[in-house]
């Protein structure tokens, strides 16, 4: 599970150069990090919101990926975490 | 300064909205315009300004004013982010100079369109090409921000985020809101030179609804300049004198240089209000993207919290005052 | 009660697209109006309709008969949440009295809407200080719903969600929907007082366009009314008798007030109007934050489901033949 | 074919700011229109349209014009389909073609809303019945797509999932758009009939508006159209080839068509785009419940990112001239 | 946690004979799996976007409606996967 | 992971008191619970939706919030789920 915003594009091109098998996108999340707070109002400005972006994937996956999306969160702000996950 | 324009400018709908929202903030009302409508309303706004001030362009052709107008707003616009980021500089990083800098030297369209509002109330003549400067002084500002940094920045930035010219250019000129303000100007332009009835029949939606759209919008807006104010606190009180100085500031140069150009007072008043007002479309999006090290909190509060707001109710029917007293002077 | 008025008011647009939104619910069409595309038009119609009411009343200046129906009306909306929670406690705890009851006392804007629009359809005149009415009845049913709450609810409430006066005031006058209305009244009454240029300005925006929007939002209120009826079933006959039974006693009450208040025939239609209809924005939004204990879908589904279509096809020409048949008799 | 209609066409407010929005995905500018706002404008457009053709076809009565076009109209709808699923079965699967024939079997309203601007700038008159035939074309290309999959497919389709002719039915008829377009067409005949002022206070909503609305809509669709383009390269050059010449080959037929049922050059240009435009709103939405074995991405890449800019762009001033050059020949 | 999108209602359907306690939907989900791309910018079309549902309940009401779900999963799409979760 | 609606403020009172390194919003949900059921068509209303909180934080945490959030969600309704999860 992963948090960012704007750099969503970025964020996709790491997972599908991954190949991930599918991943979820939930946009206009808004919330509070330890540098920045998004907030619903601003969304007109074009600042953005937040997007959670959902995967599930194989562990060697995430290992694949992880040192980009690490990048891309320290500079952009927001947070990524792992779950353990069964199919249905 | 009499007291009677700020009056009657306060009691025009759109600044009565814009007070409405503001007092339901501060009541705690509920009351909320739910993303994405807000930016509804700030889309068609940039569509309608672009697109009557392309008429307006070539109905009134190139005159001699035009010109020397548009030359100088671009230069205003590159010279007050480089007065800002030095006054700045006394407190904070080069990320936050440069990025709440940039916000003074571009414009705020809300604010100018408040500025046409009061022109009209008035029944001061202003001419369309002024919808031209508005246009070209979103930019500017942008890239001497980016430069700035650029330049000034520690050179320990991370290496891949190394700004190019190209990527400075790209976000400076292609920023949704620039754009969409940009490209809707030379629709407008187009079609009044080719296709005249368009404009008949576009003037319904970007005419006749854009007073009423207008008041919508400043509702939305005094409702989040009202929750941006508080966070004002935390930036410190240097900040918020700033966000009340720079423009000031920047009118008082603006009306000198309007003065300079022989604008009458109804352009002179739009000059001065580009001069005076702060972006909080364009420039916070770019600089989100490109400057993360600033705190968005900060050249957002100032601009929307504080800047937007006096500029609305009470700066422009002082820029007004400044306009009648100081441009009939016989000389400097 | 004759059948031609109601058949002319169902073929009127707001009225046919209201059934078009519920026909569609019925035929199981995905015909959709995504949120918060229906906030967009009810934050609008509020607007409007508050704006165009303030310049109204501005106009018509406090004529003698102006205070007396203002105060009727807030008389109205104080005992109709009595008598509701004396006849709902038959079936019902405090809670779910106590806050159906108050969404009876309060009113619907866009019923008044539509019986202002049926008026103007049978060329019937009617005074812009209703509007003034519709706005002073929204609050005082939340408070009495509220107070009824207090007092007889049992003493075992959660302590800390003990109401206090001034939460019930809050919940009551702050609600976004009673504020936009009473502010926009409040702005167009200072508008047409000081700027009447800003008025004309407006015009295309709260005037022209109303109807259109009106229709819009009625297509959703009809998908919204026909997906919340068969939840009605859930809720016992008891429910749906009241809510059919409730608009007429109501409205029958409002006439005789009416006659005795001396009121026009369109003054009249609108105040039985506003004593029929009943809530489901402010008081449901209230009653959620306020007195969770009580089932929303219980005053929802009455409201939206069953009350307001009611009203709103058929309602609306019945009230005005009683209207027309009461109010001249020469005495009671 | 001049060069000159099409640059004319091109310089038309609608056209601008389609070409405005795929430019601004061209040069990756961060404009967007967020969900759910172009839905806004494509419920509105729908709404506007169906109802001012009510309208039109309640002034103009049946004529004898009227039931051969809109039976041509069904007619090519039914026929277009089956030449499609021909063609594109040398390539693709059963359910591929069949949901891509659909598509180019029904229509596009907007197409259609652009070509009665294209005629009222060129002052060429045209009949609101033609707003009949967009509606009734909508449905039986569906109709025929489920049925090809309902006869064609293989056998071994999961069993729960057959369709039944009540779901093909329900699919074509009771769509969202199909529904919407449909039912605002009975509400305009109607208020057309019996309260004609109901009809003036509809006008500045859904006819003054109406240009300024497109121009928005045209805007988004730039954006989602050029969005799409380059999927399109994965569909592999039959697709393309296909998405150009299909409309060019519909709307030679129907040239003929028109030229057969004598109508003008108005009506014969609505005609032909009708039948040369494909659907993007209600066959992708009901292809999608219905086969979910084709790839969405083949019929909305096609018709939307190909095929509808093509007409919107040069395919109009084509088919004009088309129009113009081979209805007015004395005998085939 | 479930991946899905138009056919909410017959999941929903589902769901609700399996007797969940509760369920909660977040519309408007956007992403890419093994066959289809969802993107908001169609959502005008009437095509729809994915909907998130997220349900908390005992292992057994999920094996109840395991065949149900992945029925319909499988024949319009989407994903489904179980997380361990204590309530608060 | 939390569900809650119009509480958002206090619940966010509540985890800015307990010292949350962050968290994030989702508005727009809606849902069945035991108690209620939220649907989208009504929140023009001002009845409002849902609204789906995540935050990810030590175990600490957590138990220091625990009886405020309980007692928030008690009264008005929703729920709160805890998952194991580690950074990315
Ligand atoms: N501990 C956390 N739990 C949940 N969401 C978080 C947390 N920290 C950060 N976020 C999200 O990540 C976004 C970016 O945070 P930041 O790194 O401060 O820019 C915030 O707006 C939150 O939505
Ligand atoms: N591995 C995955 N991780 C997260 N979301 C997925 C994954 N696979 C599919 N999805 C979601 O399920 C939807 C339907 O996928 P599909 O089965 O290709 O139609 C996609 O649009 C995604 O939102
Ligand atoms: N078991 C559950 N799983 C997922 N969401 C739930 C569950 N129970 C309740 N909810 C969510 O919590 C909200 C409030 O429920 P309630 O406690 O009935 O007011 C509902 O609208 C759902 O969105
Ligand atoms: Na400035
Ligand atoms: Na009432
Ligand atoms: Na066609």
């Amino acid at each position: 599970m992963i948090f960012s915003e704007r750099e969503l594009d970025a964020i996709i091109k790491t997972l599908e150069k991954a190949n991930v098998p599918g991943y979820t996108v939930m946009k206009h999340a808004t919330g509070r990090g330890p540098e920045r707070v998004v907030t619903e109002d601003m969304e007109f400005t074009g600042l953005g919101a937040n997007a959670h972006v959902i995967v599930f994937c194989e562990q060697e996956l995430i290992d694949k990926m992880r040192d980009n999306i690490r990048d891309d969160l320290s500079y952009y702000g927001g947070v990524a975490y792992i779950s353990e996950a069964t199919p249905l | 300064m009499e007291i009677n324009p700020i009056l009657q400018n306060v009691l025009a709908p759109p600044v009565l909205f814009f007070l409405i929202g503001a007092i339901s903030v501060i009541f705690k009302s509920d009351l909320e315009i739910p993303a994405p409508l807000p930016k509804l309303f700030s889309l068609y706004l940039l569509l309608a300004i672009g697109f009557k001030g392309g008429i307006e362009i070539q109905k009134s052709g190139f005159t001699n004013q035009v010109l020397p107008t548009l030359s100088a707003a671009i230069l205003m616009s590159l010279v007050i982010p480089l007065i800002g980021f030095l006054i700045l500089r006394f407190k904070f990083d080069v990320f936050n100079s440069a990025a709440i800098a940039a916000a003074y030297g571009s414009i705020s369209a809300v604010t100018f369109i408040s500025a046409e509002s009061f022109l009209e109330s008035q029944k001061i003549a202003f001419d369309g090409f002024m919808v031209g400067a508005l246009a070209l002084m979103e930019s500017p500002a942008i890239i001497v921000g980016l430069l700035l940094v650029k330049f000034a920045a520690p050179k320990n930035r991370p290496k891949s985020r190394k700004m190019h010219l190209s990527a400075i250019l790209h976000e400076s000129l292609l920023n949704g809101s620039v754009y969409l303000l940009l490209s809707s100007l030379i629709v407008g332009f187009l079609t009044a030179s080719s296709n005249p009835s368009g404009i008949v029949k576009m003037e319904p939606f970007t005419g006749q609804l854009f007073y009423g759209a207008e008041c919508f919008f400043l509702l939305d807006m005094g409702i989040v300049a009202a929750q941006r104010l508080p966070r004002l606190k935390n930036a410190g009180s240097f900040l918020i004198g700033f966000a009340i100085f720079m423009p000031l500031f920047n009118a008082f140069i603006g009306v000198f240089v309007a003065r300079f150009l022989s604008l009458g007072p109804g352009n002179a008043l739009l000059f001065v209000v580009l001069c005076a007002s702060a972006s909080y479309l364009a420039v916070p999006a770019a600089m989100r993207m490109t400057v993360p090290e600033a705190k968005s909190s900060f050249y957002i509060s100032t601009t929307l919290g504080l800047t937007f707001p006096f500029n609305i109710v009470i700066g422009i029917p002082i820029y007004m005052s400044l306009v009648n007293n100081i441009i009939p002077l016989s000389s400097l």
